[in-house]
């Protein structure tokens, strides 16, 4: 009886928590005031939220459905191995497109860091030293970029 | 051996995975999820050249686990920022972190690390692969910051790939 | 048997001479002489019999559903007419041998006469009015292509056309007629028809058939107003003309007017439609024939007017006026194809059938001269000629008509006709043979070849021994004739030059007087006949027919105006109306099921459905913007189905999501990404509204079924025996694989075709204007240097495996829980893909180790295979097979061959997204030419950048 | 049943997978396969047509799941003539393209010409309304490859609305099956049928308007006004051989629409019908009329002629539709027939294609025109090919309708703007000249036709001959087709296994 | 305790996912709306895993996990599509 | 509220955005269009089974109430179809564009292209 209290506590408590944080990922969603503060958001709904949703998930079953899963496991091993290359690809696409939207250049008003030494730049923005320009359009579908 | 195991550590991992989601011990379960855990790495081997090497024991157990422990903590601090702190008060930032990982799948690793903990978020890599852009959502020292996360999971990651 | 070989022998004649073209033309002319000799010797053999009252028959059945039976029948009726065809045949053949340069194709030219030939007898022959119908139509056919025979000219195309156009129309009338008088008589076979006379008349039906019928027999024998195509059809070769403007083509109305006389007539409406048009059209066809110039087109309107007669004759009605008409039936035929020959002769001899060119060729073609002076005053009705002897019949007939009540009408009109022919007779004669000789003719004219005149010699014979000995020569054919046409014996046919002092003698004195004043005062009447506000027909009915273009055109194009908008608008119209139809005229009672509360979850999940739907449809400009709400919706739909009880549909229903957002993007990249509003605004008004009917309808039509309850479904026995028939506890996937499996192959088939459509579609895109515009191609969004992330490519690497291994468990799962062939196959796809994406097509596409083309044949054959292989075990196609193994270690499990088919499934899938998606995916590569290297997984790697690789 | 029933489904199935693995190795091997597969299935569709004839209702349980619950096949003396037909013009259609070297211009001409079959043929067969849907999407889907063959601007705007408006017919006919389902709870064609009569009130209105929006969809197939729209475009924009293959198709609507109106919905639809194909009959003739090419005049022109196939069918009694049965195959031969003359004379013209236009030193065709004039023959309806007694035996049928003056008036009227059409093409192509000049070299370049390459053609002209001759026992076919189609209690004792529990 | 701890969570959820239709359509630029999405999707596998534990069944997680997959292709090629234009190259 | 009518009114809101975006007169909204009514359509067909919450059609012995499996296997066989037509409809407006230059479903020639063509 009581192993059953604890555990329906312990679920209750991460089904809590993990609504909770999803709504306060998503709050920050909403409540942020650009793009890169906003990226910072779902990671909790990502990480914790889904995640005391799916420990809660794998506490509920054997107590009340007789079964072992481990499925949540995967489900979290795919978000966690995901959820970075995501915010990853939506920060650089973020970047190119202030980048190279003439008088969006809000990234510049965070302070952005040169890609230090070697006249490296930042590899969504390509080399310095290259021929290209990022702001002109190279030419030809699919053609061969400078860069590449 | 290389040939029928391209990559052993997958084989494991794979035949975990397929454990975990039969959701039952059967031998016949077992068997096939072997079969597929040795079928699959082959076929897909070609797909993953020149995998750095690695070391599979404990560091890496210590590293997740101290992850995971970071992202629960973290996750408390930005829920702060985010509830309590107005938009104007924050104080976002850029982190160049200079590198020291060499490998790719290394560098990966470190920035899926720094983005799965909340407030920061890698953005992009140097031209050179020398340096990581990372977006702090609050940060009062950069240095300071690079300097924790260097010494933090860089460290370890160094230890792991070796 | 007889009658069939009689029937065919024109036809083996054509065709003979249509296989044989290179044969010389005396051989084609000696094949086509064989066949209407043989055919008209046939006639002779079976003549006696049918003369003596028992008239010859056949039937075989053809078409007994229709009432349409081979059936020949040979009385007297058709004996006189098949002997015309074939006699007066026989001598165009001949004179057409001689008429025709060399350099006309004379087995052409003889095949199609023939044809023809076999048509005309074929009408005279028929004993079903259907079959007759048959014959008429290809009366009217082949006429097309024998006036048509000089296609080089203007004339010779406008005539044939309109010949068909009215004729062809005619018989389209005559179609609808006969198959009236077939209903209303209750069978289609003419003897059966000729009984029931009076069974016709009464019905209500009979004015409507009488009327259709009438149009084809006019159209054919060119009755006013349907008269004018008769003169264009000139331009054929003059035998074309002398043979079906004399003794056929246009005799066929003439001869169904006798044929059906004892059906037809003996009503108001027979007279007055009959003779009216009769009376009116011998008039006018002979005052127009009077002021002609060309030979040819006073002879075709002669034959317009004596058409005319005998149309008349036939509407009185009586048995005395339908002998005489058949009796002016023959007359006409001997001298009008006399006269036609001899028209030919002028033209062929003397270059030119202008009368005004002509005149005073008595010296220099004695022969002709005597010829056509004969037959033309027979045509003009002088004794002793046969003409003469059925005008005065006719004058006689005209007599005894009242008229709407009055008694001088017809005979005065009649005497008018005649004087005219006589008028037009004389003037033939005398314009053309006497008077004084020209200095310049076109050509030297003199007298022809035995050949050519010969066979207009025997007609003129013939027409002055009727004359002489009328009763002799010609009454035991026209009797048994006349006998046929009024259903009873012919009584007093008495023709004889003599008969005392008549009305009728008074009459034709008057109109040979009236018409030597008229050849007298010709000049003056010419002038008043030139200040009549007359119009050409020809242009007329070209412009008819022009206009009738135009107005086909004009419908056309405004229907067909190539408006998809419209096609769809209408499409969507139609099924709102529909839903409002059936629930206005079906009846409709609210169905009484207990609702689902909703949970303020799914409330919000619809919100978010029907705003990003909202969003999709309102700033459809922002394309890529769009993309996304419509993933929201994909998303909402996917968890719709989960709460919904449909696990199976969530995971199909995520997956193709991917694939198909994956599709537009590669699609949108090329396209245009903001395009100009091209809509007007009442346009979207128009789409909204439409838009918003079709949504309520459909949404009022689900909730219709949502609120009622089930009607024993047939799905229970799915839930029943899904386990202990399919072997699978998951329904869903065993109706799948199992119960519908003919569905599912069905399903990979469609999706295997799409995939090779559209490889098929984009394979020759990097060629041609479309590889141009690729290669032009200025990529319109500013894009970033770097094309493969490293994070992404390291992940990407890392996620195939782990999915793959999903995918396989999904496959392996599906029989039970959801999941399956489909879904695991996209799951497969999308990992591969994700390849594609992460580290490039190439790098990727040289690693995947498959070949889709191959994918998608296996995986249909292995479907098939697995279907077929149930017959191998003595079950039919797509019976499934499962059972529980029990191995030593591995333990029990269970092995379907539904699961074969699954696998079939999975592999098809796989090939076509692959395929689909790597052919769109690098199009715009291939049109540049030049391979793109692979050059690694990903654009920076840091160790390869620091040295660390090679 | 043996399970040669089936074989019309998956002969194509196997020819079309083993022409697509072929595709690399020699190409004569795919053309092969492909031509042996339809030659196979039109023998083994006379061998059904046979057991058909005897009038037994052939059931194949696929699966060996009984009626309703599993997919049957039902092959009675209507499936089986649509095989025989199908695979008839199919057999010409291949030949003709392998001669001209179409299935050359593009990719994968073979497997989705089988494709194309397998879709039709399986239609006929199936005796569920779902699988009915699956198998019009195959062969829709087939046919958007088959008509987009070769390409070109002209050719993929055409297919670009003829697959938009196709798919969203997909669409209704999904809603109007999910209707079906949800108001009968059933999806086989004959417990339908059954259940239909047996419906309350209530229902009666969604199961019309389910009943009605299924007939449109198989309107808009079989290209009844207004939803005719598509055709033109497509049919005169794709490859003539193709089009000449798609004559079939919209004889699926009409088969579906025959299928399906007397069997479930009691020809419900047939107060609309009438006056749409009345109106499509005008509007088929008068773009015939106006056509300024060949293709489109042929296209018009299979409208115009389905039309009349579906005047007599919409009559939804037994004798029209036995006259609607034997003109069926007549307009689709017609139709073919005059797509390979037309595909013929492109080929051998030179530049002009097949716009009605004069070609220099263009009359010597002989050949070439008697095809032509036949093919005029055969689509006007006037003897001595076979659409003369279908035209007669429409006429004489819907005589019992109330509509009959303007049926007759209709279809006798657009006879002869028919035949002026012809008279006018026929006339400008053939015969004349143009203005008597000596045809100068370089702007046509026409060349003499080939005998071989006129066979297929020459083979629909001679099926449309048999059609004549053997009109009698072919009548007599359609007539007890005719009959089985209304028999509906024969239909359902056949399908639907006694034990079962049909119906609510 | 639990039913209601549930209730509370798909709430939460409910109320994050109204969040993300706001950021969706705000924007501004299209990286917010990627994102929304991204996070709509990881709060609807959230919803789905409730769900399952609502109607204690594990029918519905591998949508979950599909999800989790498929989410981040598309998240993925969206963000590749603003990078680069041409998603596979 | 019920769940029908949020589903019932769902349906028409697609078939409504669908209907409005197939009338447009580009190919890419259409095709738009054509993926939001088969959205409908899938919901149609699966709402003609009923609205059950929580009874997956997994079969276990004894359970008499459940979801109505068929509209589900059809749905599945719809969405698979309506995939593959759409993929179609897509490049093949696509490979129109290309060739023709214009994205207008009626085949006219389109200001953009001129427009873009102009600019280089
Ligand atoms: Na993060
Ligand atoms: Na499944």
């Amino acid at each position: 009886m009581t192993v059953t209290v604890i555990a329906d506590a312990v679920i209750a408590g991460l089904l809590l928590l993990g609504g909770g944080f999803a709504l306060i990922g998503s709050w920050g969603l909403a409540k942020l005031p650009s793009l890169m503060s906003r990226l910072h958001g779902p990671t909790k709904a990502t990480t914790l939220g889904v995640g005391s949703c799916l420990v809660a998930s794998v506490v509920y079953f054997p107590v009340h459905g007789g079964v072992w899963t481990a499925h949540e496991l995967l489900i979290t091993l795919f978000l966690f191995i995901t959820a970075p290359i995501s915010a990853n690809l939506i920060a650089k696409a973020y970047l190119h497109g202030c980048h190279t939207a003439p008088g969006e250049q809000s990234m510049m008003a965070e302070g952005m860091p040169d890609a230090a030494e070697n006249g490296a730049d930042w590899a969504t923005f390509g080399y310095d030293d290259a021929e290209e320009d990022p702001l002109s359009v190279p030419t030809g579908a699919g053609g061969k970029d400078p860069s590449a | 051996m290389k040939r029928l195991l391209p990559h052993p550590g997958l084989t494991a991992m794979l035949l975990l995975i397929w454990m975990l989601m039969l959701n039952s011990f059967s031998m016949g379960g077992l068997l096939l999820g072997a079969f597929f855990a040795v079928l699959i790495p082959v076929y897909t081997a070609a797909f993953w050249p020149d995998r750095p090497a690695m070391r599979w024991e404990l560091p890496l157990l210590r590293f997740v686990l101290l992850v995971i422990r970071d992202i629960i903590v973290a996750n408390f601090h930005v829920a702060r920022l985010i509830l309590f702190r107005r938009n104007r008060d924050l104080r976002p930032g850029w982190l160049a972190i200079p590198l020291e990982l060499h490998s790719a799948e290394a560098i990966t690793l470190l920035a899926g690390t720094i983005s799965l903990t909340p407030g920061t978020v890698s953005v992009d890599i140097s031209t050179d692969g020398r340096h990581l852009l990372v977006h702090a959502l609050d940060v009062a020292d950069v240095n300071a910051e690079i300097a924790h996360i260097k010494a933090r999971y860089e460290r370890r990651l160094l230890e792991i790939f070796r | 048997m007889h009658l069939i070989l009689l029937a065919l022998l024109p036809f083996l004649g054509a065709g003979w001479l249509a296989l044989s073209p290179r044969a010389s033309r005396d051989v084609h002319a000696g094949i086509a002489v064989a066949h209407v000799v043989a055919a008209l010797g046939l006639l002779i053999f079976i003549a006696p019999g049918v003369l003596g009252g028992a008239p010859d028959a056949l039937r075989l059945p053809w078409v007994p559903a229709l009432g349409l039976d081979l059936s020949l029948r040979l009385d007297g009726l058709g004996l006189l007419f098949a002997a015309l065809i074939l006699g007066i045949g026989l001598l165009i053949v001949i004179y057409a041998r001689f008429y025709l340069s060399p350099r006309d194709p004379m087995g052409k030219f003889l095949s199609l006469l023939l044809l023809f030939q076999g048509a005309m007898l074929g009408i005279s022959l028929s004993g079903n009015i259907l079959l007759l119908l048959v014959f008429w139509e290809l009366t009217s056919l082949s006429s097309f292509l024998l006036i048509g025979f000089r296609s080089d000219t203007a004339d010779g195309r406008q005539g044939a056309r309109m010949a068909l156009a009215v004729t062809g129309g005619g018989g389209l009338a005559l179609i609808g007629g006969l198959l009236m008088l077939g209903h209303i008589a209750g069978s289609y076979e003419l003897a059966d028809v000729l009984l029931r006379g009076d069974i016709v008349r009464a019905s209500p039906l009979y004015p409507a058939a009488l009327l259709l019928i009438l149009l084809g027999c006019f159209t054919k024998s060119a009755q006013f107003p349907f008269h004018f195509w008769l003169p264009h059809a000139m331009a054929a070769p003059t035998p074309v003309s002398a043979y079906l403007h004399s003794a056929t083509m246009v005799k066929a109305g003439v001869f169904l007017l006798a044929r059906l006389w004892p059906v037809l007539s003996g009503s108001d409406w027979w007279f007055y439609l009959v003779g009216t048009t009769g009376l009116v059209t011998m008039v006018v066809g002979a005052a127009i024939a009077l002021f002609k110039n060309d030979l040819k087109a006073i002879l075709a309107y002669s034959t317009v007017s004596q058409l005319g007669l005998m149309t008349m004759l036939f509407g009185f009605g009586t048995p005395a006026a339908a002998l005489a008409g058949i009796f002016h039936l023959l007359n006409h035929s001997l001298f009008k194809a006399a006269l036609f020959m001899n028209a030919g002769i002028v033209d062929h001899e003397a270059g030119t059938r202008d009368i005004r060119l002509l005149g005073g060729l008595a010296r220099l073609m004695p022969i002709t001269t005597a010829l056509g002076t004969i037959a033309a005053a027979s045509m003009a009705g002088l004794p002793p000629f046969g003409g003469f002897l059925s005008k005065e019949m006719m004058l006689e007939e005209t007599v005894h008509t009242a008229w709407l009540g009055t008694h001088w009408f017809v005979p005065a009109l009649a005497v008018i006709g005649a004087a005219l022919s006589v008028g037009y007779s004389l003037r033939f004669i005398v314009h053309l043979y006497f008077g004084p000789r020209r200095d310049s003719y076109p050509a030297a004219p003199h007298d022809p070849p035995l050949g050519l005149w010969a066979p207009s010699a025997v007609l003129v014979a013939l027409t002055l021994l009727v004359g002489l000995f009328p009763a002799v020569l010609t009454g035991w054919l026209v009797v048994p004739a006349a006998a046929d046409i009024t259903g009873g014996t012919a009584s007093g046919f008495h023709p004889a030059l003599w008969h005392g002092v008549t009305p009728a003698l008074v009459m034709s004195v008057t109109a040979v007087a009236a018409g030597v004043v008229l050849l007298w005062r010709y000049a003056p009447l010419l002038r008043a006949w030139a200040a009549l506000p007359l119009f050409e027909a020809k242009p007329v009915f070209q412009a008819g027919i022009e206009r009738l273009v135009r107005a086909a055109r004009w419908l056309s194009d405004t229907v067909h105006d190539g408006s998809l908008q419209r096609q769809l608008a209408l499409l969507f119209l139609l099924a709102v109306a529909i839903g409002v139809e059936g629930i206005w005229y079906g009846g409709y009672s609210a169905g009484t099921r207990e609702l689902l509360p909703a949970p303020p979850i799914a409330i919000i999940a619809w919100s978010l459905l029907m705003a990003a739907t909202a969003a999709v449809a309102l700033v459809p400009r922002q394309r890529f913007v769009t993309l996304i709400y419509i993933s929201v919706i994909g998303l909402v739909v996917s968890l719709a189905f989960i709460h919904l009880s449909a696990p199976d549909l969530a995971l199909t229903q995520i997956s193709v999501e991917t694939v198909t957002i994956l599709l537009l993007l590669l699609a949108l990249n090329l396209l245009p990404k903001q395009p100009v509003q091209l809509s007007s605004n009442p346009e979207r008004v128009r789409n909204l509204v439409l838009g918003v009917a079709g949504g309520v309808t459909s949404g009022l039509a689900a909730w219709a079924v949502m609120t009622r309850e089930p009607r024993n479904p047939i799905s229970s026995f799915h839930w029943a025996n899904s386990y202990s028939g399919g072997g699978g506890t998951n329904v869903v996937n065993v109706t799948l694989v199992d119960f519908r499996a003919f569905d599912t192959f069905g399903e990979i088939i469609v999706l295997g075709i799409a995939a090779l459509t559209i490889f098929a579609l984009l394979q020759p895109a990097a060629r041609g204007v479309s590889g141009q515009r690729l290669r032009a191609w200025i990529a319109d969004l500013p894009r970033s240097p770097e094309r493969h992330p490293m994070m992404f490519a390291v992940a990407a690497r890392l996620l195939l495996p782990l999915a793959l291994m999903v995918g396989l468990y999904v496959f392996l799962r599906g029989h039970n829980a959801p999941g399956g062939g489909f879904i695991a196959g996209l799951i497969v796809s999308i990992a591969l893909l994700m390849q594609y994406m992460a580290s490039g097509f190439e790098w990727a596409d040289q690693r995947r180790q498959i070949d889709e083309h191959a994918l998608i044949g296996f995986g249909v054959i292995i479907a098939a295979l697995t279907g077929v292989g149930s017959l191998v075990f003595g079950a039919p196609l797509f019976t499934s097979a499962f059972g529980y193994v029990s191995w030593p270690i591995v333990g029990k499990f269970e092995l379907a061959t539904a699961m074969l088919f699954d696998i079939g499934v999975a592999l098809a899938v796989i090939g076509a997204v692959m395929l689909a998606l790597a052919e769109l995916s690098h199009i715009a590569q291939r049109a540049q030419k030049e391979p793109v290297e692979d050059d690694g997984p990903m654009d920076i790697d840091p160790a390869k950048l620091r040295g660390a690789r090679p | 049943m043996s399970a040669l029933i089936a074989a019309p489904v998956l002969l194509p199935a196997f020819a079309a997978t083993l022409s697509l693995l072929f595709r690399r190795r020699r190409r004569w091997i795919g053309a092969g396969v492909s031509i042996g597969a339809t030659a196979l299935l039109l023998a083994i569709d006379l061998v059904l047509l046979g057991q058909a004839a005897t009038g037994e209702i052939g059931i194949y349980a696929l699966g060996d799941w009984p009626a309703p619950f599993g997919i049957v096949l039902v092959l009675d003396r209507l499936a089986a003539m649509m095989l025989v037909l199908t695979a008839a013009l199919a057999l010409a259609v291949s030949i003709h393209a392998t001669l001209t070297s179409l299935d050359r211009r593009g990719w994968h001409f073979h497997p989705l010409f089988q494709f194309q079959l397998l879709g039709l043929n399986g239609a006929f067969l199936t005796g569920d309304l779902f699988n009915l849907f699956v198998f019009f999407e195959v062969l829709l889907i087939a046919s958007y490859g088959l008509l987009l063959h070769g390409q070109g601007a002209r050719r993929l705007t055409a297919g670009v609305q003829y697959v938009i408006v196709n798919l969203v017919g997909s669409t209704l006919f999904l809603i109007a099956l999910g209707l079906l389902y949800g108001v009968t709870g059933t999806l086989n064609m004959a417990d339908m049928a059954v259940r239909a009569s047996a419906l309350p009130i209530g229902d009666q209105g969604l199961f019309r308007a389910g009943g009605l929006l299924l007939t449109a969809v198989f309107a808009l197939k079989a290209a009844l006004l207004p939803l005719h729209l598509w055709l033109p475009r497509a049919y005169s924009g794709t490859a003539p051989a193709v089009a000449a293959l798609f004559a079939i198709m919209t004889k699926v609507g009409a088969y579906a629409i025959i299928r399906t109106g007397p069997l479930i919905f009691a020809g419900a639809a047939g107060r609309y019908m009438i006056p749409a194909a009345l109106g499509t009959m005008i509007l088929g003739f008068a773009g015939f009329l106006a056509a300024r090419h060949l293709r489109v005049m042929t296209a018009f022109g299979l409208i115009g002629s389905t039309a009349i196939l579906l005047v007599a069918v919409a009559v939804f009694q037994e004798r029209a539709m036995a006259a609607a049965l034997y003109y069926l195959p007549h307009t689709t031969l017609a139709a073919a027939f005059l797509f390979l003359v037309t595909d013929l004379l492109i080929r051998w013209r030179g530049t002009e294609g097949d716009a009605i236009v004069v070609t220099p030193g263009y009359r010597g065709q002989q050949v070439l025109a008697a095809l032509f004039f036949a093919g005029g023959i055969a689509l006007a309806g006037l003897p001595p090919l076979s659409g003369f007694i279908g035209k007669l035996l429409i006429l004489q049928a819907t005589l019992s309708s109330s509509w009959w003056p303007a049926i007759w008036a209709a279809i006798l009227i657009t006879s002869l703007v028919a035949v002026i059409g012809f008279a006018r093409a026929g006339s400008t192509l053939f015969w004349k000249s143009s203005g008597d000049a000596p045809p100068s070299p370089g702007t046509s370049g026409a060349r003499a036709l080939p005998l071989k390459e006129a066979a297929p053609a020459g083979f629909l002209l001679a099926l449309m001959v048999l059609l004549t001759v053997a009109a009698g026992p072919v009548t007599a076919y359609m007539e007890a087709a005719s009959h089985q189609i209304f028999d509906v209690a024969d239909y359902a004792r056949a399908v639907l296994p006694p034990a079962s529990g049909v119906g609510s | 305790m639990i039913a209601a701890a549930l209730i509370i969570a798909m709430g939460c959820i409910a109320l994050a996912m109204l969040l993300n239709l706001f950021r969706l359509f705000r924007g501004p630029t299209p990286a917010d709306r990627i994102l929304a999405l991204d996070t709509l999707v990881i709060n609807s596998i959230a919803f789905i895993i409730l769900i399952g534990i609502q109607q204690t069944t594990t029918t519905y997680f591998e949508a979950a996990l599909l999800l989790a997959m498929v989410g981040f292709v598309g998240t993925a090629a969206y963000c590749k599509f603003l990078l680069r234009g041409d998603v596979v190259e | 509220m019920s769940i029908e009518f949020l589903v019932a009114t769902a349906i028409g809101a697609l078939t409504a955005g669908g209907i409005y975006l197939c009338l447009r007169a580009r190919t890419f909204p259409v095709v738009l269009g054509l993926a939001m009514l088969s959205y409908a359509i899938n919901l149609f067909l699966f709402a003609m089974g009923r609205l059950v919450v929580g009874k997956p059609p997994i079969y276990a012995k004894g359970v008499a109430v459940y979801t109505d499996p068929l509209p589900q296997a059809l749905v599945l066989t719809a969405i698979v179809i309506s995939f593959g037509m759409t993929a179609l409809a897509l490049v093949l407006a696509l490979r129109t564009f290309l060739e023709t230059g214009t994205d207008q479903v009626d085949g006219t020639p389109d200001p953009d292209l001129l427009d873009r063509e102009n600019r280089t």
